[in-house]
């Protein structure tokens, strides 16, 4: 194989995935799109993948630049003389054992930043809502006591409607009713925030908002079964106002 | 027999049910090798057959190893503090300072039979080494995962 | 596996040490980790049960159910389990200074000791399912029998390889060449009895 | 008087043993293939099974890709595909990958490091016959046992929990039929040949070198073994007690993971991550080995930065055993154990691109002799750096809340074990063929394999990324159209096919090579380890004379010294060369053939049969059997002689 067939193949397949990987990242379309938030937590865990993505890019472009670079340039030719035989540098060795904890610790601050912003309780004025999760649908129940009928019973619904602009907390809970068993699902609307699993035994908690009205779709992301595939839900976010005439509408009829 | 039967009958659900058997099947285990060494079909040598000879019983252990009144000293001393542990498993002492006392008095009988028992205080270091290595490891891992999952003992 | 033949490789092995004995310590590093996990889970989910029986007195319901431990014959199990460690240091002793019949005489004491040990836990298992604690009453059934349980499994293999060693030390002529083979099964059996020490103590002396 | 006659029939079965330990001891004939305990033989058995499993979980691959490759499809219903994916992920885990890695342990380190064999070659030839055993045992789960009907009625009964089997869905409660079981019971029984051979094979590096051959002048394969062969003895034990954990669960009514007793969940996922963590290692160090052997060769140029090299790869091992919660950044872990685990992964990355860089400046300068081994090598740094920098943006935890459980952690996991594992295995393959064929591959087939599987893996997985980020979820069995994934999934699909091209290419690969004329010499690539200075294919006792080891890569500084500008220099007395050396061995002590380790290895496949069907009173006896099966061999086993 001479050297510019490699050259050749390996730009054209290094122009393809790059290539894929953009259009991918420009393709905004998708219910499910990560790329076209709808949310502010969505949009916050987008602006960090992009912030590790670049870097993560520019490092790619420049390993592969070099080990194109270096096997077209050092390819054995005929006649060639031995290489002079260098065993090591460790000057060279201390710079890359160094340089990449600075490029870490860069996303390791908003990492872990995040990570407590994210991990707070939801504000007391948020719509509390508790999410269950069973093999294999979902419901959603309103918690605050305004959402309550006339037994106490929680307003329960199978798919969530929330008011824009206003933070949902959310507690998750597996299994119909918390005496009964369920496997591990877990809770996703991948346009509006991360995933957050639902274990049984145990209450996890999340928080996110919708800034735009609108349809967002979700799916259970942990694997629970024959169903795994079709335990899906939709979140519809509409304006405030718009949401309680929803509300009193479905406790009327409840 | 009644064990066999047991098994037969009922399956070995109902077996593992009454867990006191679980220990019954070593048991009868060790008279079925016995049974079997006895219709073996190798020869008994292990590993190798030396000549036969009647050698002298010798007056020193060899190098490195503790003379056998060494073990029996540290054996009464092990015995003592088992007796102690349990001594003190009835003294109403504050929970905090039994527990404490038991951690300690129980680490120095492991500590003594690695060090004198297994060797290790005359061995070489390297057995040390991965042993220890173990057991960091593991305290270290469990530690974590008991303190994420909210145990109480940590 | 103590007992696999290695090959001769035509010089003093690199570091000087056996083969075999670096084998069952590093085998024995490995069953740190296996023990470790099995004790990690019982301290998991002590006090975790949400019905009785419990190790010691518990109330549930409003009903005071007495606790299955009993110290006192737990103790002396275990002191017949330590005691088992220093006879089987006195057979390598003896097997070390070419004493045949001394190593005959403490390898069937250890063995006769380690099933002393295994009809005591036979005994409490019977207790607790008179009692009425078996593998699926509660977490206590299922950690306690399936830790205690995989002891004595290990103590069982013990006393297996006690005996065997037994039986074709005495038919052959074994003499203070052979004592890597004690050496070895002694460090399996100090091996068990010390995970014993560990699960005594925290197993039933400390209980919170 | 050693062992008295008890019995008539002792010594016919001791005799018929005898016989076949003679017959092996000659290496022809079918007895010399099961009765052996040659490193290089096993290591072989391990690499050709390895290899067939390699086909059962790509079909399984490919069945899968078909599945998914329109929106809507129904090629298989949701129950078949969970199982296959299951099959898929643990046949391609501990059937192939694990296996080849443990084959090249086999062919290479005890050449490496200049000794005769293993140090327990019985204890090898058991770590093989268990692993084919419970592979075979594995993959038998597909023809038993789905509650909802028979094989042969279309439903498989292969385990359905994912590779991972996350109680409580691994629970009876949720899996009905013997999936579970034979999948639990399975992984315990590979799991006892992969610590019999990682035992093994820290002795052997330990114990077994040849004099000179200090630690740090092993090769970095070697070292790498090493390691692997660490985490392997410590990481094992763990998902050992998870597994027996989960069979009392489902077998006897044991409560560990049931919720409604009070148990919890999270702790299968702790325990299973604290072993499957070090697991990815111990899957990807050994690549790693190789392509550090690779690339100096074909550059001619010595390793760059040889101890560090050495020690990124055990500080990778190290680090591996602190960053196991981050497979469970979403299960509500806390603040502090997320940031925690987060960085940590984040400090793991650091060791790995020691290693990038200086496999880089191991080639810089070079002369570089661009082949077939050579491009996989180079593939598996390309590829492997996107796998690693794909780990670091998962290490962002709360960008890897929308990641978790989606298609980027599918194409992430596949650049690493593909791109990375299965590349510098592949790399391996064409690189000591000759050694133990005496016959190079083809080159020609070798670049075509090479070329499509590197655009083939690309065209698979790197869609997988989009669609992750498209937020496709992963073990999903359909979708539904208007996602926008039915291009990607397409054209995934279509590089899976390509990849299985490749593959068919390396078979056609090692049929025509095998049946060429051509023979090589021992030292066919210029080599600079020690397995480079004895015959192709080497004699059973390797070394004639076992060599005295002077520096790292000695068999090099045999061939070549260096004058004042660094510039290698021909040693002029050719002495070196391994052809010299045949026929030399004659007087050679070398182990006995055994049965015996075989007949301790079929024990424990029916000890799981019976207790998975302990409910039938015909196989429940299996129990005893194979106990005793496996006594018998193990005693006998101790008892036979070692050389004869």
């Amino acid at each position: 194989m001479n050297a510019r067939r490699v050259r050749t193949l390996t730009g054209v397949a290094l122009a393809v995935a790059l290539a894929t990987l953009l259009a991918g990242c420009g393709a905004f379309g998708g219910d499910q799109n990560t790329f076209n938030p709808g949310g502010d937590v969505a949009e916050r865990q987008r602006d960090l993948f992009l912030l590790g993505l670049w870097p993560a890019i520019v490092i790619l472009m420049g390993v592969l630049t070099a080990v194109v670079y270096i096997v077209v340039r050092f390819r054995r030719r005929e006649g060639d003389e031995m290489p002079k035989q260098v065993h090591g540098n460790n000057r060279l060795e201390i710079a890359w054992t160094i340089a990449p904890l600075f490029l870490l610790a860069f996303i390791a601050v908003p990492t872990v930043d995040g990570i407590i912003d994210l991990g707070r309780a939801a504000d007391d004025d948020a719509l509390h809502v508790r999410v269950v999760a069973f093999q294999w649908d979902w419901r959603f129940q309103y918690l605050d006591a305004e959402y309550a009928d006339a037994d106490g019973n929680p307003l329960t619904v199978p798919d969530l409607y929330i008011p824009v602009d206003r933070q949902i907390g959310v507690e998750l809970q597996a299994g119909l009713n918390a005496a009964a068993t369920d496997v591990i699902h877990s809770f996703w609307v991948p346009k509006l925030a991360g995933k957050q699993d639902v274990m049984p035994g145990r209450t996890n908690r999340m928080w996110f908002n919708a800034t735009e009205a609108g349809v967002y779709s979700g799916q259970c992301a942990e694997f629970c079964g024959i169903g795994h595939a079709v335990m899906k839900f939709t979140v519809t976010a509409v304006e405030p106002a718009e949401f309680e005439s929803w509300a009193e509408e479905q406790l009327a009829g409840q | 027999m009644e064990l066999a039967a047991l098994v037969l009958a009922t399956g070995v659900k109902a077996f593992f049910q009454s867990p006191a058997y679980v220990i019954g099947v070593p048991l009868v285990a060790v008279g079925g090798l016995a049974l079997m060494l006895a219709l073996t079909p190798f020869e008994l040598r292990w590993p190798a057959p030396i000549r036969e000879s009647d050698l002298p019983v010798l007056d020193d252990p060899p190098e490195g190893h503790p003379d056998a009144s060494e073990y029996v000293k540290v054996g009464v001393f092990l015995a003592v503090v088992t007796a102690v542990e349990v001594a003190l498993y009835y003294l109403d002492l504050a929970e905090g300072a039994l527990l404490g006392l038991l951690l300690a008095l129980s680490a120095l009988k492991f500590i003594l039979v690695v060090m004198w028992f297994m060797h290790l205080k005359f061995d070489n270091r390297l057995f040390s080494t991965m042993f220890t290595g173990g057991m960091i490891l593991v305290l270290a891992l469990f530690t974590i995962v008991l303190a994420t999952l909210g145990s109480s003992l940590v | 596996m103590q007992h696999a033949p290695t090959i001769d490789p035509g010089h003093e092995t690199s570091t000087g040490i056996d083969n075999r004995k670096l084998l069952m310590w590093l085998f024995l590093a490995s069953e740190v980790l296996f023990f470790g996990g099995l004790i990690g889970t019982y301290l998991l989910y002590r006090n975790s049960s949400v019905a009785p029986p419990c190790p010691t007195d518990c109330v549930f319901d409003g009903v005071t159910y007495q606790g299955l431990f009993d110290i006192p014959f737990t103790s002396i199990s275990a002191f017949v389990l330590l005691m088992s460690s220093v006879t089987m240091v006195l057979a390598l002793a003896a097997i070390q200074r070419n004493n045949k019949r001394g190593l005959g005489i403490w390898l069937l004491a250890t063995a006769l000791l380690g099933m002393t040990f295994l009809a005591g836990q036979a005994f409490e298992f019977t207790e607790f399912y008179h009692e009425g604690l078996t593998l699926n009453t509660n977490l206590f059934g299922t950690t306690f029998f399936v830790l205690t349980g995989f002891h004595g499994a290990h103590v069982s293999v013990g006393v297996l390889l006690l005996v065997s060693m037994f039986i074709v030390s005495q038919r052959n002529d074994w003499t203070k060449e052979h004592s890597l083979n004690v050496e070895l099964l002694g460090l399996y059996w100090h091996f068990v009895d010390i995970v014993w020490i560990v699960i005594f103590t925290l197993v039933y002396l400390i209980q919170t | 008087m050693s062992g008295a006659v008890i019995g008539q029939q002792r010594p016919t079965i001791g005799e018929a043993l005898r016989r076949i330990r003679l017959e092996a001891a000659t290496y022809h004939g079918v007895w010399s293939w099961i009765a052996t305990v040659d490193h290089k033989r096993i290591g072989l058995m391990y690499g050709a099974t390895a290899f067939v499993f390699f086909l059962v979980g790509g079909v399984e691959a490919l069945i899968i890709r078909l599945q998914l490759a329109r929106p809507d499809a129904s090629l298989v219903d949701p129950d078949q595909f969970n199982r296959l994916f299951t099959m898929h992920g643990t046949t391609m885990v501990f059937l192939v990958v694990m296996p080849l890695s443990a084959a090249f342990f086999n062919l290479l380190v005890p050449l490496m490091i200049g000794a005769r064999d293993v140090a327990f070659p019985r204890l090898n030839a058991f770590s093989y016959w268990v692993f084919l055993t419970g592979g075979l045992f594995m993959t038998a789960s597909f023809f038993t046992g789905n509650p909802a009907g028979a094989f042969f009625e279309g439903h498989l009964g292969a385990p359905d929990g994912g590779w991972f089997g996350y109680a409580p869905l691994t629970s009876t409660q949720f899996s009905q039929g013997t999936g579970i079981d034979f999948w639990a019971f399975g992984l315990l029984i590979l799991g006892v040949s992969s610590m019999a051979g990682g035992f093994n094979f820290i002795v052997t590096i330990i114990n077994m070198r040849a004099p000179g051959m200090t630690l740090f002048r092993m090769p970095v394969f070697v070292w790498m073994t090493l390691a692997t062969s660490f985490l392997i003895i410590f990481a094992m034990p763990i998902i050992t007690v998870a597994l027996f954990q989960l069979l009392f669960d489902r077998l006897f009514g044991g409560v560990f993971f049931s919720v409604a007793d009070g148990g919890t969940p999270l702790l299968w996922q702790h325990m299973f991550w604290l072993f499957g963590h070090p697991e990815v290692y111990i899957l990807i160090l050994p690549a790693m080995g190789i392509v550090s052997e690779i690339l100096p060769t074909f550059s001619r140029k010595p390793l760059f930065g040889y101890p560090f090299v050495v020690f990124s790869g055990l500080a990778i091992a190290f680090m591996s055993w602190g960053v196991w919660a981050h497979h469970m950044y979403t299960t509500g872990l806390g603040t502090t154990a997320n940031a925690a685990f987060g960085v940590a992964t984040i400090l793991i990355s650091v060791p790995t691109g020691i290693k990038i860089f200086n496999w880089l400046g191991t080639m810089w300068g070079g002369s570089i002799k661009i082949n077939t081994p050579l491009l996989f090598s180079v593939g598996f740094i390309a590829m492997f750096t996107i796998g690693g920098l794909t780990g670091v943006m998962h290490s962002m935890v709360p960008s890897d809340y929308q990641q978790q459980d989606t298609y980027f952690v599918v194409a992430h996991f596949h650049q690493v074990l593909v791109g990375g594992a299965l590349f510098g295995l592949f790399g391996g393959i064409y690189y000591w063929f000759p050694k133990f064929s005496g016959r190079l591959l083809n080159e020609k087939w070798g670049q075509l394999h090479f070329w499509t599987m590197f655009v083939g893996f690309n065209l698979t997985f790197q869609p997988m990324m989009i669609l992750g980020l498209l937020g496709m979820p992963r073990r999903i069995s359909s979708y539904s159209d208007g996602l926008g994934w039915g291009f990607w999934n397409m054209m995934a699909t279509a590089g899976a096919f390509l990849i299985a091209f490749s593959v068919v290419a390396f078979i056609v690969n090692v049929v025509v090579s095998m049946r060429s004329r051509e023979r090589v010499g021992g030292d066919p690539w210029d080599g600079r380890t020690l397995e480079w200075a004895i015959p192709s294919p080497p004699p059973a006792y390797n070394f004639a004379t076992i060599p005295t080891v002077k520096a790292l890569d000695d068999f090099w500084n045999t061939k070549y010294v260096e004058n004042e500008a660094g510039i290698p220099v021909p040693v002029v007395a050719d002495g070196a060369n391994g052809d010299d050396e045949e026929d030399a061995g004659h007087g050679i002590h070398l182990p006995s053939p055994s049965v015996l380790p075989l007949i301790a290895a079929l024990g424990p496949v029916f000890i799981a049969t019976g207790f998975i069907y302990h409910g039938n009173p015909w196989l429940l006896p299996l129990i005893p059997v194979g106990a005793v099966t496996t006594l018998v061999g193990l005693y006998g086993w101790a008892l036979e002689p070692v050389t004869e």
